[in-house]
């Protein structure tokens, strides 16, 4: 369960690119893609989140039981987002021709 | 009845009960057997509020015109549902049998974190001491739904108090469940493993996940409905640009799950007392055990069956409709489960086990006409009626309430070292089934005829069922008069209990004297066989 | 037992409700009487009868015990779900009828002008769209006899369409709580032959049409400056009902509640080929009433849609 | 919430608790605890994500608009400074774990100073929002009128978000305090420093929330208009 001492040189790194990820959304973000926008920041986000649960919260040296219960809070939330999404989402749509 | 008692012992040996009697060693106790007396008091004073406001509501509806004004109709109804589901129904087994049983269940000396324990009962009496505050002060009048753009703008009562009652004893639900989930995965007893785990854990350990998956979710949205309450900013106020069927979204994503936190937990009780009294293993005990842990897990995504008529989506309702009869499959498996459980047993019918079959008895009515409203059309109709008041005290009073009276009869030895007298037992048990049906099954009628809920007046022709209803609440009411009046008797003068007066199985039984010494056990526990091992000679091999 | 049934979803609706009170009642008698033979036979009869054999379980047990009343259920979904798509979809032709909920009553709007305060008078044979919209809080438009409900969200337009077949006077409930007087928010609904239907729309001192007050309206709020005198805003003829490209490249129908949003908040989905911030937002300056006549109004505007008549 | 148990251990020092078999078993239950606690706390977290996303999708362009009155630099600036804040607290815990005393106490006082250092440019950026009247409630001003409603709820939003995150911020400044007191009393030992472990993983969760509101409140719908 203790975990491994790190080499100060992982945490530095991925400090490091934690910092050049930051740059690359805020830079990004000034670019006009459209949709791609939004699509970049949250996978750069979800990149540097996971960075620091993997290195820095040592789930990388994690029981499979913790890195469940992470899996498991993130999962969770997308459950919430997805379903109520699917509410607004699906509000437009026309009752098509009957289909039955 | 087991008749082989053995004869009382005559000088007590030390236990969690008797160490010490001093206000502080209660107040500052981080027993877990303590707390969940603590516990056990404090809902059950919770109980008997929401029980008169329970009289009050039927009283009123004795007659077309009602008898009280509106508005103080209208807070009868609120106040009732607030403090039945937040104060009494949700914590009512896991913060009190759950508490007491849960660590000597598996072996262990105690809850992993026992002040957190002790913090959770004290924000749970802070959270109460909001509502009490707001029903002393003239109560609110939402609903316990709280809708917005009503609660935010329109409701002139103490929201506010009310939601910050809910929000914070929240947090006691989220950490009563935290200490649950570290417990079952940290401590269990050498052998204890998850094949062995009693049924009663299983059941606790889903409904754990829930409080902390979902609680959160209430309380932030609690949070928001404070603050727009306050700011009228508009997130929920159409008039401002915001979407109040977003509330209802954000509410129902735990208030759904939190109808499981309030039925698995019985489950579980069911599951101890039907092995015991029939001396049998459960049938399929991996079925049951898995099928609390897949409503707990789909129990997340059917929230949407409350929003058919709101506006939602048809699309999104489809979907949420769905999965509202998956999650009942794994219910049907236990309903079955129990019932085979009986097949070839040996069965007695002392109090515990009268209770425990009335609640399979009226959970599968609750639950089927559960399925009603889960398909959509019928729900058009019924939504908002007297039907889903029916159906969901099916479930509530006649699932989980039944089970937390067959819980605390079945253990009541345990927790006090005396029995309870048996016959006053049985005669209370046949009241409150009686009432109840007499109570809630001419609201199923009452609510396919039209009868609106929330409804302080109505229309002359639902007088007679109403009438009906009336009176069977108050046999309902004298019905749980007795076993108050009785325990409290018996916790005093009963007689004296063996360590195992049932002849059940199970470490609390076994391996736990009677009542338990502080730290549960007098040698560490050691598992070795399977759970419910009430006989070695099986009949079908397993699977 | 059942309520009057005087529509035609409230058969269909009977239907499905039988099934499922005949399938639960099976359900529950098979339980219970398995519980209470059980009970019966296997009770113990004396303290020192043997303990009984454990039996464990049996996977084709389980599985049987899953999948049947599963396929029970399916039935219940898809059945549920078929008419719950018919009962809220409106057909083509209704007669299309204005409701606006308020704490603590219902105002009716007949587009011939009538309007009423806790009644509906609705023919029978022919399908009639309600359109509902709440000025302060929700409320539940309820007609047990019909078997229908919905909810009247502020914010929003809901709709939903009956058909009503017994000529009587049934209930009108408000279903969703909305206060102090949530009880007494009740009405009547007046199923009336289509005869004596036209006869009472004749019989009342109907005078305007909704059409006529929207235009009133039109004028009052200075839109038809932009719609129609110097063209700033888009015209507004032969648009409701038929879709509209937007300047975002999306396209939509042009239907009540995009009508009600353009008017409230016009730079939400702006018409391609016009600029956003010309028109002002009418956001709490129309009421709902006036709004409907608005949208009335706009809707006669518009030839090619059938224009419903009574 | 749940770490009053993870600070009251650290009273009796190393010392097992007697409910407890072993120090791995304790340890390991603490552990888990907290991973626990902040499963709830992302769900908390997600209530307002849920919010977000609904009226990010209802009101595309009022909220393109709003975005424009986000300041992305200080945004950013603080982004960076809790990204230090994580790397110091790994490199506290790191220390922690080596028993070295005075590296621990100096990493876990930077951290802090870095924490509040984002408070204070947090403080900096709420005041801006003061004087622009850009707080909800009766005093809001919005310089383009046909948005006022639909900013008003993304405004409210953006100070919900990152009001919880900042009076989550609070908290873990203060048990870093209690931490930094420890420390400097030799609570701690290469054997025993659970507390520092357990708040560390608290500490980065609260950057993690931030890594998620920066990109979802100050840039996407920046290019947008
Ligand atoms: C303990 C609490 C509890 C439990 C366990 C349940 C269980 C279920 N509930 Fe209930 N419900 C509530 C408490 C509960 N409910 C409350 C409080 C409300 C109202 C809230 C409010 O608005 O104030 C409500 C409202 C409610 C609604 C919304 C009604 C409305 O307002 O319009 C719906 C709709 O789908 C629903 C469905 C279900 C279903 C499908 C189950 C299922 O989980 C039931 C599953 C069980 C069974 C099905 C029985 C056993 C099965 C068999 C014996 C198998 C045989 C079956 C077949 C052959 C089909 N419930
Ligand atoms: C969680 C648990 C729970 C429990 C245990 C109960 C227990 C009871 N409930 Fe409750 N109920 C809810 C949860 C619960 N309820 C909820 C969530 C709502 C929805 C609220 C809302 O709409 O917001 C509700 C709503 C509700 C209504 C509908 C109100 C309305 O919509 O207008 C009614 C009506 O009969 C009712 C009755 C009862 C009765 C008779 C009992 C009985 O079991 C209680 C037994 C007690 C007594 C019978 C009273 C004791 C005797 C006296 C005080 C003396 C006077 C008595 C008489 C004159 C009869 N409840
Ligand atoms: Cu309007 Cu209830
Ligand atoms: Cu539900």
């Amino acid at each position: 369960m203790t975990h491994q001492v790190v080499p100060v040189r992982t945490y530095v790194a991925v400090f490091a690119a934690l910092i050049a990820l930051t740059i690359a959304t805020v830079l990004i973000s000034g670019i006009d893609l459209g949709e791609y926008n939004f699509i970049i920041a949250l996978t750069i986000a979800v990149t540097k989140g996971s960075l620091v649960v993997w290195f820095f919260m040592h789930v990388n040296q994690s029981s499979s039981l913790t890195r469940l219960f992470v899996g498991a809070g993130f999962f969770w939330m997308l459950i919430l987002l997805m379903f109520v999404l699917s509410d607004y989402l699906s509000r437009g749509w026309l009752p098509g021709p009957r289909w039955w | 009845m087991s008749t082989t008692l053995p004869r009382p012992e005559t000088t007590e040996r030390p236990n969690y009960l008797n160490v010490d009697y001093s206000w502080k060693s209660w107040l500052f106790t981080t027993d877990h057997k303590r707390i969940a007396l603590l516990y056990l008091f404090s809902i059950t004073a919770f109980f008997l509020v929401g029980a008169v406001f329970a009289g009050l509501m039927r009283l009123n509806l004795l007659f077309p015109d009602g008898l009280f004004e509106h508005d103080t109709y209208n807070k009868f109804f609120t106040m009732h549902g607030v403090i039945m589901v937040f104060f009494f129904l949700v914590p009512s087994i896991p913060a009190t049998l759950g508490n007491f049983l849960l660590p000597i269940m598996i072996g262990a000396r105690d809850l992993a974190f026992p002040r957190i324990n002790l913090l959770s009962w004290y924000i749970y009496i802070a959270g109460g001491l909001f509502a009490v505050l707001a029903i002393l002060k003239g109560g609110v009048d939402t609903g316990w739904t709280f809708y917005a753009p009503f609660s935010t703008t329109y409701s002139n009562t103490h929201v506010i108090l009310a939601a910050i009652g809910v929000f914070v004893s929240g947090f006691s639900s989220i950490l009563t469940g935290l200490n649950f989930i570290v417990t079952v995965h940290k401590m269990r007893a050498p052998g204890m493993t998850w094949s062995r785990l009693p049924l009663f854990v299983w059941a606790h350990y889903a409904t754990s996940l829930i409080q902390v998956l979902g609680t959160p979710v209430v309380a932030i949205t609690i949070v928001l409905l404070m603050l727009e309450r306050i700011l009228h900013a508009g997130i929920f106020d159409p008039n401002l640009g915001g979407d109040p069927v977003l509330f209802q979204h954000l509410f129902w994503f735990y208030s759904h799950p939190a109808v499981y936190i309030m039925i698995l937990p019985g489950m579980g009780v069911v599951s101890e007392i039907i092995a015991c009294y029939s001396r049998k293993g459960i049938f399929g005990y991996g079925f049951v055990a898995f099928s609390s842990v897949a409503i707990a897990v789909l129990g997340f995504m059917v929230w949407g069956h409350h929003l058919f008529v709101a506006g939602q989506s048809m699309y999104a309702s489809m979907v949420f409709s769905f999965i509202s009869f998956l999650v009942a499959v794994p219910s049907a498996i236990k309903v079955f489960n129990w019932t085979a459980t009986m097949y070839k047993g040996s069965i007695t019918f002392d109090t515990p086990m009268l209770y425990a079959l009335g609640f399979i008895g009226l959970f599968t009515i609750g639950g089927l006409t559960g399925l009603f409203l889960a398909t959509m059309a019928i729900d058009v109709h019924l939504t908002d009626t007297y039907f889903v008041i029916a159906h969901f005290h099916y479930v509530m009073v006649g699932g989980m309430v039944l089970a937390f009276l067959g819980g605390v009869h079945f253990w009541f030895p345990k927790m006090t070292g005396r029995l309870y007298p048996e016959m006053w037992a049985r005669l209370a048990a046949a009241i409150i089934f009686v009432g109840f049906n007499l109570t809630f099954f001419p609201q199923f009628i009452l609510g396919y005829l039209g009868m609106p809920r929330r409804y302080a007046t109505y229309a002359q022709e639902f007088q007679v069922l109403h009438v009906l209803s009336t009176a069977g609440a108050s046999i309902l009411g004298v019905g749980y008069l007795l076993p108050l009046i009785y325990l409290s008797w018996a916790w005093r003068k009963g007689e004296r209990s063996s360590q195992n007066p049932w002849q059940a199985k199970g470490l609390e039984w076994e391996q736990s004297p009677t009542p338990p010494p502080t730290f549960n056990f007098d040698v560490p526990p050691v598992v070795t066989e399977r759970p419910y091992n009430y006989s070695e000679e099986v009949e079908v091999g397993g699977y | 037992m059942f309520p009057a049934a005087a529509s035609t979803a409230a058969p269909q609706v009977d239907a499905l409700y039988i099934y499922l009170v005949v399938l639960s009642v099976v359900m529950t008698t098979l339980i219970f009487i398995a519980i209470g033979f059980f009970a019966y036979k296997y009770r113990r009869r004396s303290p020192e009868d043997p303990m009984p054999r454990a039996i464990h379980g049996s996977l084709p047990m389980e599985v049987t015990w899953s999948v049947i009343p599963f396929l029970f259920m399916l039935v219940m979904f898809a059945w549920g779900t078929k008419l719950y798509f018919e009962n809220y979809t409106p057909p083509r032709n209704t007669l299309d009828i204005y409701v606006v909920g308020k704490q603590w009553m219902w105002k009716v709007q007949y587009p011939d002008g009538q309007r009423e305060i806790n009644e509906l008078h609705v023919p029978t044979g022919r399908p009639v769209k309600l359109t509902l919209a709440s000025e302060d809080v929700i409320h539940s438009f309820y007609i047990p006899a019909f078997r229908l409900k919905h909810d009247v969200v502020p914010g929003s337009y809901q709709t939903f369409w009956f058909q009503a077949t017994e000529p009587g006077r049934y209930h009108l409930f408000c279903a969703e709580y909305c206060g102090t007087n949530h009880s007494r928010m009740i009405g009547w609904v007046d199923v009336m032959d289509p005869v004596s239907y036209q006869n009472w729309l004749a019989g009342g001192a109907a005078g305007v049409s909704m059409s006529q007050l929207g235009e009133k309206l039109f004028e009052k709020y200075g839109c038809i400056t932009c719609h129609v005198t110097n063209r700033s805003g888009p015209p507004l003829d032969n648009v409701f009902g038929h879709p509209v490209q937007l300047a975002d490249g999306r396209t939509v129908l042009a239907d009540e509640p995009f009508l009600r949003e353009s008017i409230l908040n016009p730079n939400a989905k702006v018409v391609k080929g016009y600029k956003a911030n010309v028109m002002p937002v009418y956001q709490g300056q129309i009421d709902e009433e006036g709004l409907l006549q608005l949208i009335v109004y706009i809707k006669s505007l518009s030839q090619t849609h059938p224009q419903a008549r009574p | 919430m749940a770490d009053t148990d993870l600070s009251v251990a650290s009273h009796a020092s190393t010392a097992l608790k007697h409910h407890f078999d072993d120090s791995e078993q304790q340890l390991e239950s603490s552990t888990l605890g907290m991973w626990v606690f902040l499963l709830t706390e992302i769900m908390f977290f997600g209530g307002m994500f849920g919010a977000y996303t609904v009226y990010r999708n209802l009101y595309p362009a009022a909220f393109a608009s709003t975005s424009h009155y986000m300041n992305v630099t200080l945004g950013a600036t603080n982004t960076a400074v809790l990204i230090f804040s994580s790397l110091t607290m790994a490199l506290a815990v790191r220390s922690a774990q080596l028993g070295q005393k005075r590296a621990l106490l100096s990493f876990l006082t930077f951290t802090l100073i870095l924490g509040l250092v984002f408070l204070s440019i947090k403080y900096v950026e709420y005041h801006e929002k003061w004087v622009d009247h850009h707080i909800p409630g009766p005093g809001f001003h919005y310089a383009e009128p046909q948005y006022f409603h639909q900013a008003q709820i993304l405004f409210f939003l953006y100070f919900a978000m990152t009001g919880l995150h900042a009076l989550h911020m609070i908290v873990r400044a203060g048990l870093l305090i209690t931490l930094i007191a420890m420390a400097a009393r030799n609570r701690f030992s290469a054997g025993w420093y659970t507390p520092v472990e357990m708040i560390g993983l608290y500490w980065h969760f609260v950057d993690i929330v931030w890594i998620f509101l920066f990109p979802l409140l100050y840039l996407i719908g920046r290019t947008m208009r």
